[in-house]
């Protein structure tokens, strides 16, 4: 396990050297100069020139690269252009809060997901079963913006039993996090629903029924384990798919996470915190992979790490 | 000259003002965005002020000014016993300091070119020199200020966030962190900020002027969308939504007389246009930049935008002090636009592209303009892209036609001049400049620096006619576009009080903080 | 000779696609397909306005897009465009992604999953490294950069998406595939002398029918919206050329006060989507013999 | 009738008073076919009186299976459903009980032991959990006592080292100790009707003595009546009280076993019983001299276990240890042992599906030393029909591709000679070419063996590895087959490699045995050699163990075993103690 788990590792630390490179490389040939954004427009070319100079972006590629390599190996990820602070200052205060949404959402998504795929999956081909696919394609196909803004305005603003966007306590969080749960579910459910009706008809699951063990000890104990193992594989998937979809929830319930503060820097062309969102989202990722690889082997014996 | 405040107004209380993007910085030197321009005003005082709600200078933290006869050199007096939120009083020894940072190359300051006026200041941003040549502490109560040419713009540039007074020590103790521990001798103070979430403005008790600021904190509570804020603003939970009301929102809330009733209108130092690179055929043809004058109609985009702006007919907005009254502009003739593109050789039109940065309502700009373009012949294609992008084109001089808009000029002072220099002169016009006309008339440029150097306020008006030329001399020669000058619409709860004025104030947007002031 | 049922005649078993047809339920997605496909490719025919003329008794005085009905039948956009014959004409770009991107996703993802899960070894190791690689990205933020560097267009923007889509498919059907190589019955083939190839595109494949099906089903929306989000940044199909997903990108704000902009391309991508699921979801039926018998 | 039975069996012969354990009545099974309905069994009434043994013989196909879900309420769905007909557990009406109620019912009142051992197993599940909550699904005892009973289940079907057998996976366990994981669990509720459906198919002969005094014990104990599903007339003979003999779906005859096989009334019967294999029945065939087709010399496996921290090899299944023999063209060499013993490791290594050390020499080829070429024209002369026929077949083609699948690989033929080719197969393995376009889920267990021989045939090769491959084909279609088998030999001079617990049917079949022992061959020889002079103790219990096909044959009481079944599972560094084996005349080795 250890040597497995180093293994992994250190495989994980060339995957993020992988993403820091290519990354760098995409923003380096993005047709846009970051120094035109942050001198502005009354900016001379001398008063370019110099914040180009104070920034290093005047040096050849492989030094600028090789640079932020060795502040990155620092702990270091640079100040950003335009607001002059500290990435890891700007992300560690904005990490908790993406932190918190992502496991809300994905607490959700699985609870709701889960959920409808196994009730379709034993109500096969019935109006339930019919009922939930299009429940379920709704959510994927829904605009994240229109579902956020529709929950919002029902729940807190008509209804008032959440604040109306906000950041702090755990009442804040429910809206965002079944948003986001539900938006997300839809994959959930089909997957699970797919994955159990396949399991359902196993042998075992016959044996299972024969000991007299009730419906919910069979689906629950005999199936859901066995259904689940393509879903744990979804579950790291999805922490990227979060890290690129978090950023309208974030900004229509006014959610201080890390999508909004990617989008803006995107919008700017605020490299250095591109790049940091980058390499903690590619971090993220990479664990959510580990993760669900390493707990694969607790649901299926059979599955060994090499 | 002075302000003279409402008199029912009433201190104490708090405001919630929303946002949807962060606040960035709020280190005067460095912050260059309409939202915390108006931040960083409160927080900070420059030698020069304006009267609030108007375009009209006066006095700040000098106690008056003198201006050499030659307007070559300024003594401002300083007014005593201002201090510094930390409780330092502020001397000449900080304005020279606060002026020498900003033009420092290593602050990055994207305003240092304001100052190119001030003697030595070439030294400076070449890295030469450490410190402006031309600004001397004279005693702790005066500075002088030299400059190496006229400038009639000088005290607009003086009242610039640029030309903010910042302590030095407070500067170094903070190091590079000064934009998240702002410490100035304005109205408030930074009382808390917490990333990506909110910050909180302390009212400063001790401010030199008497009476103000009224509130005793505001509230800016930032990352959150305009629409979401306007639902909270009906619900009483926001008093200003920073970004305005959005245009979806907008027919709505005007149609309901209760909501209508909150939104103050107002003029603002905005022009939209429409650039037409010169150097690029076929728009280096001036039959055809008057043709595409004429094509586009604006007041079909100006409906489109739910009537929030005025058709426009010339660079300078109407609000601006040098804007030639009685113009009409190039007018709406389809057919005489054909004629002119048919003389110029181009009776069947071309392709072109036109590019727009990508947020709302600027792609729908862009559109309605390409379907104008198309009833002369001209097929553009739209180049809907991320502001940096745009940019880039405008300045390599990749870009045919640009629409500015998202990316347009909001003055950073009230003087026409500001309209010139960088967005239609030719120092705008080399490669990386913001002139994305690449337009460059030389006796223009020669005009303006002679408007520019008439220095002497008594010559005002003779200035204002020079800047007035200067633009019709632009509009003849047709580099631009100009579609509209977008109105402000600034909603406010029902609690707020204060003139309308301060609400639509040109050079602090959303509102005055300084001045506005609640009811309950 | 002697069994059960010897009475039972060799007749070869109807053809998969008119066991198809014969459930309603995918008849009617079937018949949904159609009506896009047939929509998208006779749009000049049948839409009754060009999709980007701004009609001027397309607003109202105040600027605001009407309502369904009256000239215009689903009303009209923010610039006073027909929306009937932009969601006609949009239904063209959708396709390309939807189908096609999606579609060339889910090739890139199985063929990468079903080697890397079969051979495991080095092979395994470099594709799945590979895949980590390219999940551990923003799928957004790479779209972004790759169609911001290369100039937007609509084929463009279909590769953009089939290069960024095919990682997670990759990954799940890596986890499957090694998973039912180690089944008895691909041991069994290995003793019959099948080929590689054989075995996975005649053995393992079918199998994995299911999931391909449901992600392919459902990556139609989620590419379709991805696209639109693409176009609002910028990087997606320049306007005024119309897709479902950036007709509802464009007007979201206003679900409000115009609804229509937005739920009616927002069904539109729904039904598509649907009704791949319908044949997709009869066709794994049809295509499982255990589940013979049900309806 | 053995010394046992005459306590319960007799007793508890139809005794018209008393309520009977379980009554069918007219049942009717169908299936929906896109042709409409087809009846799977059809008319089928008996009773079963309490602490009866009922056994239920037949035919591969016959319905039997079918019987017994439908007596759990646990038919194949979509398409199998019950037609008609009535169910009752004593005075239980089953066919319309609620789902809850049959719940209540099944596991505690009636039990099953299923014929797949390999798929009726929960694979994420280890075999306490699997068992303890049978126990606890009916019983409310704390999770501890759940599992101690768990254990002596386990115990009591004679698993070796049950403790940590608690804790394992079913993938980690062979497929004889998976059906013994299997019995346990269906005996741990000492339910009142037991449906055994070939419950020791997949056991070697002393474990499956070992089951059925089990069963008897069991039965004695609880008077639990047992519905016998099984193929092996001998194990009805020993069993029974009464025999239902079935076909296509139908009862053929009912009656007490002595009857049964003293009188047989159908002709089936009749045909069936003149199909059992006798031991000593074989007649003396002279041993084939020929030149080896198949050479293993030394040959290992050995499988690491994982485990503790560090993820180090801390033991070894040492499966195959040290085996050597040859296999002569033309001739059915018989590998016989214990379930877990390394049959099967050695038919898979022989076939390049585990690593092995040691040399496997196959036509004179070295095994390991082939090219791609080489090893795909080596599956030509080599075949392996598995132990398990579900699991071997893919599930997703109709049986006639598969069975055509090796004709294609090879480039044998055009289509339409390959559907000839096919159809003539699947007659020579008694199934009819019209069955080509169904599933493998849609046969019955021993049909699907049969595919599984017939696709092994169809490359006419020179050696085929048969893993218990006619273990669960009944005796009449199981004849059919050996005889099928013996032609192909003699045809082609096909060699066998013939893995088997079945003592009288190797005896049939073989040439030569070789007798295995936790991975290591005790005795090997001629049959003759071996059947008619046992010297190890090992081969001699293995052969007094087999059920004597003979209601009336009084069989020795022979002591149980106890005490630990040895493990071939040792720690790294460490192995079992080599056997030698010494040559006791004419090729007649023994490990001394
Ligand atoms: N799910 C199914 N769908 C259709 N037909 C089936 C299905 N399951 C079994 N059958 C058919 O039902 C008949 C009886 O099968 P069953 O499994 O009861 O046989 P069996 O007597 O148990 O045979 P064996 O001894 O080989 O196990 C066979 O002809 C088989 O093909
Ligand atoms: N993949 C494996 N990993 C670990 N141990 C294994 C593996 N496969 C088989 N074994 C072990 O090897 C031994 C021999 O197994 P094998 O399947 O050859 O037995 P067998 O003689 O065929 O028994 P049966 O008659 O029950 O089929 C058993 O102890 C089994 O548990
Ligand atoms: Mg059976
Ligand atoms: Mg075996
Ligand atoms: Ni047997």
């Amino acid at each position: 396990m250890p040597a497995y788990l180093l293994r992994r590792l250190f495989q994980s630390a060339l995957i993020l050297l992988g993403v820091s490179l290519v990354t760098f490389i995409l923003l380096y040939v993005l047709p846009a100069d970051p120094v035109r954004q942050i001198a502005g427009r009354s900016a001379t070319p001398q008063v370019v020139e110099n914040i180009r100079r104070q920034l290093g972006l005047d040096q050849p590629f492989l030094v600028q690269y090789g640079r932020y390599l060795w502040g990155l190996l620092q702990g270091d990820f640079g100040r950003s252009y335009l607001q002059k602070t500290d990435v890891a200052t700007l992300i560690a205060a904005r990490l908790p809060a993406t932190l918190q949404l992502m496991g809300g959402a994905i607490l959700c998504e699985l609870v709701l997901g889960l959920t409808m795929g196994i009730v379709a999956a034993l109500r096969r081909g019935r109006a339930l079963d019919q009922g939930l696919m299009i429940v379920s394609f709704v959510a994927v196909s829904a605009p994240q913006f229109v579902v956020s803004l529709l929950l919002l305005y029902v729940f807190a603003v008509k209804l008032g039993w959440f604040p109306i966007g906000g950041y702090g306590t755990l009442s804040h969080l429910v809206l965002p996090a079944v948003t986001l749960g539900i938006l997300g579910s839809g994959w959930y459910s089909r997957m699970m629903r797919s994955s159990m009706i396949d399991v359902l008809r196993q042998d075992y699951i016959r044996t299972a029924r024969a000991k007299g063990l009730t419906r919910g000890r069979v689906i629950l104990r005999h199936a859901l384990p066995n259904a689940i193992l393509p879903i744990v594989a979804m579950i790291g998937i999805d922490i990227g798919i979060f890290m690129g979809g978090i950023v309208v929830v974030e900004s229509v319930f006014g959610w201080p996470g890390i999508g909004q503060l990617a989008w803006q820097a995107i919008q700017r062309i605020d490299i250095p915190i591109i790049m940091g969102v980058t390499m903690v989202s590619a971090c993220a990722i990479v664990l959510g992979n580990l993760l669900a690889d390493l707990v694969a082997p607790f649901i299926d014996p059979r599955i060994k790490l090499k | 000259q002075d302000y003279t405040p409402d008199p029912n107004a009433r201190p104490g209380g708090a405001i919630t003002i929303t946002y949807k993007d962060d606040v960035a910085t709020l280190d005067p030197a460095i912050g260059y965005d309409w939202q915390n321009w108006s931040m960083i005003k409160s927080i900070f005082d420059g030698l020069m002020d304006y009267v609030p709600g108007t375009t009209e200078l006066r006095p700040g933290l000098a106690e008056g000014y003198e201006i050499s006869e030659d307007g070559l050199t300024y003594t401002f007096k300083l007014r005593p016993g201002v201090t510094f939120h930390n409780g330092r009083e502020m001397v000449a020894e900080d304005v020279k300091y606060s002026l020498d940072r900003v033009t420092l190359p290593e602050t990055q300051s994207p305003g240092a070119g304001f100052f190119a006026s001030i003697k030595g200041f070439d030294a400076i941003s070449d890295g030469s020199a450490t410190t402006l040549e031309g600004v001397t502490v004279v005693d702790p109560a005066t500075v002088r200020i030299e400059l190496s040419r006229p400038d009639a713009t000088f005290l607009h540039v003086m009242a610039l966030n640029f030309a903010s007074v910042v302590p030095k020590e407070a500067v170094e103790a903070a190091g590079a962190d000064f934009g998240k521990q702002p410490v100035g001798t304005g109205a408030f103070r930074l009382g808390e900020w917490t990333l990506g979430q909110r910050l909180v403005f302390e009212k400063n008790a001790d401010y030199w002027r008497d009476g103000v600021p009224y509130l005793d904190s505001i509230v800016f509570e930032v990352g959150q969308e305009p629409i979401v804020a306007l639902l909270r603003l009906q619900n009483g939970e926001v008093d200003v939504p920073g970004d305005g009301i959005p245009p979806a929102k907008f027919t709505e809330v005007m149609a309901d007389p209760a909501q209508a009733e909150r939104v103050v209108e107002g003029g603002q130092l905005h022009t939209g246009y429409i650039t037409l690179n010169v150097t690029q055929p076929p728009f280096d043809d001036l039959k055809v930049r008057q043709a595409v004058n004429m094509a586009i109609n604006k007041q079909r985009i100006t409906q489109i935008i739910n009537g929030r702006a005025v058709p426009a007919t010339q660079p300078l907005p109407p609000s601006m002090p040098g804007y030639t009254e009685g113009y009409e502009g190039y007018p709406h003739d389809v057919e005489k636009a054909k004629a002119l593109l048919a003389e110029a050789g181009f009776a069947d039109g071309f392709e072109t592209e036109l590019y727009v940065m990508n947020t709302d309502p600027n792609p729908r700009i862009a559109q309605a303009i390409q379907q104008d373009l198309s009833q002369i012949g001209i097929k553009a294609a739209i180049q809907s892209l991320a502001q940096a992008n745009v940019i880039e084109a405008g300045g390599n001089g990749s870009a045919p036609m640009i629409w500015s808009g998202g990316m347009a000029w909001i003055a950073d002072f009230p003087d026409p001049s500001n309209f010139y220099g960088p967005i239609l002169g030719c120092a705008g016009a080399a490669e990386g400049g913001w002139n994305w006309s690449k337009f460059c008339d030389e006796a223009l440029d020669a005009k303006a620096t002679e408007a520019d150097s008439l220095a002497d306020p008594a010559r005002a008006e003779e200035r204002l006619k020079l800047w007035s030329d200067v633009y019709m001399g632009v509009m003849e020669k047709a580099p631009w576009v100009p579609v509209f000058n977008e109105q402000r619409y600034t909603m406010k709860s029902a609690r707020m009080g204060g003139d309308d004025s301060l609400y639509v104030d040109p050079v602090s947007i959303p509102v005055n903080y300084d001045y506005v002031f609640v009811t309950e | 000779m002697t069994d059960a049922t010897a009475a039972e005649r060799p007749v070869r078993a109807k053809g998969a696609l008119r066991r198809l047809a014969e459930r309603p339920l995918a008849l009617f997605g079937l018949l949904l397909i159609l009506l896009v496909v047939g929509g998208a490719v006779f749009a000049p025919l049948i839409a009754p306005f060009d999709p980007s003329a701004q009609h001027f008794d397309g607003l109202t005085i105040e600027g605001a897009p009407l309502p369904p009905g009256g000239a215009f039948l689903l009303g009209t956009d923010l610039l006073g465009r027909d929306l009937f014959s932009r969601i006609l004409w949009g239904a063209r770009t959708s396709l390309i992604i939807g189908v096609a991107a999606n579609g060339l996703a889910l090739v890139i993802g199985t063929l990468v999953g079903l080697t890397a899960g079969y051979f495991r070894g080095w092979i395994g190791a470099v594709l799945m490294r590979f895949t980590d690689l390219m999940m551990a990205f923003p799928a957004l933020l790479l779209a972004i950069c790759l169609a911001a560097i290369f100039q937007p267009s609509l084929w463009i923007v279909a590769m953009v998406i089939a290069f960024v889509n095919w990682v997670q498919t990759a990954r799940v059907i890596y986890t499957e595939t090694s998973a039912l190589s180690e089944r008895e019955f691909i041991a069994a083939e290995r003793t019959l002398g099948a080929g590689t190839g054989r075995i996975l595109f005649r053995h393992i494949l079918p199998h994995l029918l299911p999931t391909i099906i449901v992600w392919g089903t459902l990556g139609i929306s989620t590419t379709v919206l991805l696209e639109a989000t693409l176009s609002y940044l910028g990087v997606g199909v320049q306007p005024p050329t119309p897709s479902w997903g950036n007709i509802i990108f464009e007007n979201q704000t206003y679900f409000q006060s115009a609804p229509w902009l937005v739920f009616i391309p927002g069904a539109a991508i729904l039904l598509l989507a649907l009704a791949f699921n319908l044949v997709g979801d009869a066709l794994r039926d049809v295509l499982d013999p255990t589940q013979r018998g049900r309806d | 009738m053995s010394g046992t039975s005459t306590l319960s069996g007799a007793a508890s012969a139809p005794d018209s008073g008393a309520l009977p354990a379980l009554t069918v009545e007219g049942l009717e099974v169908s299936v929906r076919t896109e042709g409409g309905l087809r009846p799977l069994v059809s008319g089928l009434s008996f009773t079963l009186a309490r602490g009866e043994t009922l056994a239920i013989a037949g035919e591969s196909g016959s319905g039997k299976s079918i019987t017994s879900l439908a007596i759990m309420g646990l038919l194949p769905p979509p398409a199998v459903r019950i037609t008609g007909g009535r169910i009752k557990l004593g005075r239980t009406e089953l066919t319309d009980l609620p789902e809850g109620r049959m719940r209540a019912i099944r596991g505690d009142r009636v039990a099953m032991i299923f014929q797949e051992p390999m798929t009726s197993l929960n694979p994420v599940l280890t075999i306490g959990t699997q068992l303890a909550e049978a126990i606890r699904a009916h019983e409310t005892v704390s999770k501890a006592e759940a599992r101690a009973r768990a254990l002596e289940a386990l115990r009591s079907v004679r698993l070796s080292q049950p403790e940590r057998r608690l804790d394992q996976y079913p993938h980690e366990l062979s497929g004889g100790m998976r059906q013994r994981v299997m019995i346990a669990m269906a005996l741990a509720l000492r339910p009142e009707v037991l449906i055994a459906d070939e419950p020791t198919t997949a056991l070697d002969v002393t474990v499956q003595r070992e089951v059925l005094d089990l069963l008897r014990d069991l039965q004695r104990e609880l008077g639990t009546a047992i519905i016998l599903i099984t193929h092996d007339m001998g194990v009805v003979a020993e069993m029974a009280d009464r025999v239902i003999v079935m076909r296509d779906g139908r009862m053929v005859e009912e009656g007490p076993v002595r009857q049964i096989f003293a009188d047989p009334q159908a002709d089936y019967t009749r045909a069936l019983l003149a199909a059992v294999p006798r031991m000593g029945a074989g007649r003396g065939r002279p041993p084939v001299e020929a030149e080896p087709i198949a050479r293993l010399s030394d040959l290992q496996v050995r499988f690491d276990l994982k485990g503790g921290l560090l993820g180090r090899t801390q033991a070894r299944v040492h499966a195959v240890e040290h085996v050597s023999f040859d296999i002569r063209r033309g001739e059915t060499f018989a590998l016989v042992g214990e379930s877990g013993c390394g049959k099967s490791t050695i038919a898979k290594a022989m076939v390049g599906l585990v690593p092995h050390e040691g040399r496997i020499e196959i036509g004179g080829q070295t095994l390991g030393t082939l090219d791609a070429a080489g090893r795909k024209a080596l599956r030509r002369r080599l075949q392996i029909v598995f132990q398990d026929p579900m699991a071997a077949l893919d599930p997703r083609m109709r049986i006639g591709d598969l069975i055509a699948e090796p004709l294609v690989i090879h480039g044998i033929g055009t289509p339409d000679e390959r559907r000839a080719r096919v159809g003539d197969l699947l007659t020579r393995v008694g199934l009819s070419p019209a069955q080509m376009e169904r599933y493998p889920h849609e046969f019955s267990g021993g049909q699907r063996q049969r595919i599984c021989i017939a696709r092994a045939l169809a490359l006419q090769p020179e050696l085929i590895i048969a893993d218990e491959s006619v273990s669960a084909l009944d005796v009449s279609v199981q004849a059919r087959v050996l005889d099928l088998l013996a032609a192909l030999k003699r045809e082609f001079g096909i060699a066998l490699l013939f893995i088997s617990h079945d003592m009288a049917v190797v005896e049939n079949v073989s040439d030569r045995v070789a007798v295995m022992y936790l991975g290591q061959i005790v005795e090997m020889g001629s049959r003759d050699q071996v059947f008619g002079n046992p010297r190890h103790p090992y081969t001699r219990r293995l052969i007094e163990a087999v059920p004597v096909p003979d209601p009336t044959h009084q069989r020795p009481a022979t002591p149980r075993l106890a005490g630990e079944i040895p493990s071939p599972v040792h720690p790294v560094g460490s192995g079992p103690e080599r056997v030698r084996l010494t040559d006791v005349g004419g090729g007649h080795l023994v490990a001394m």
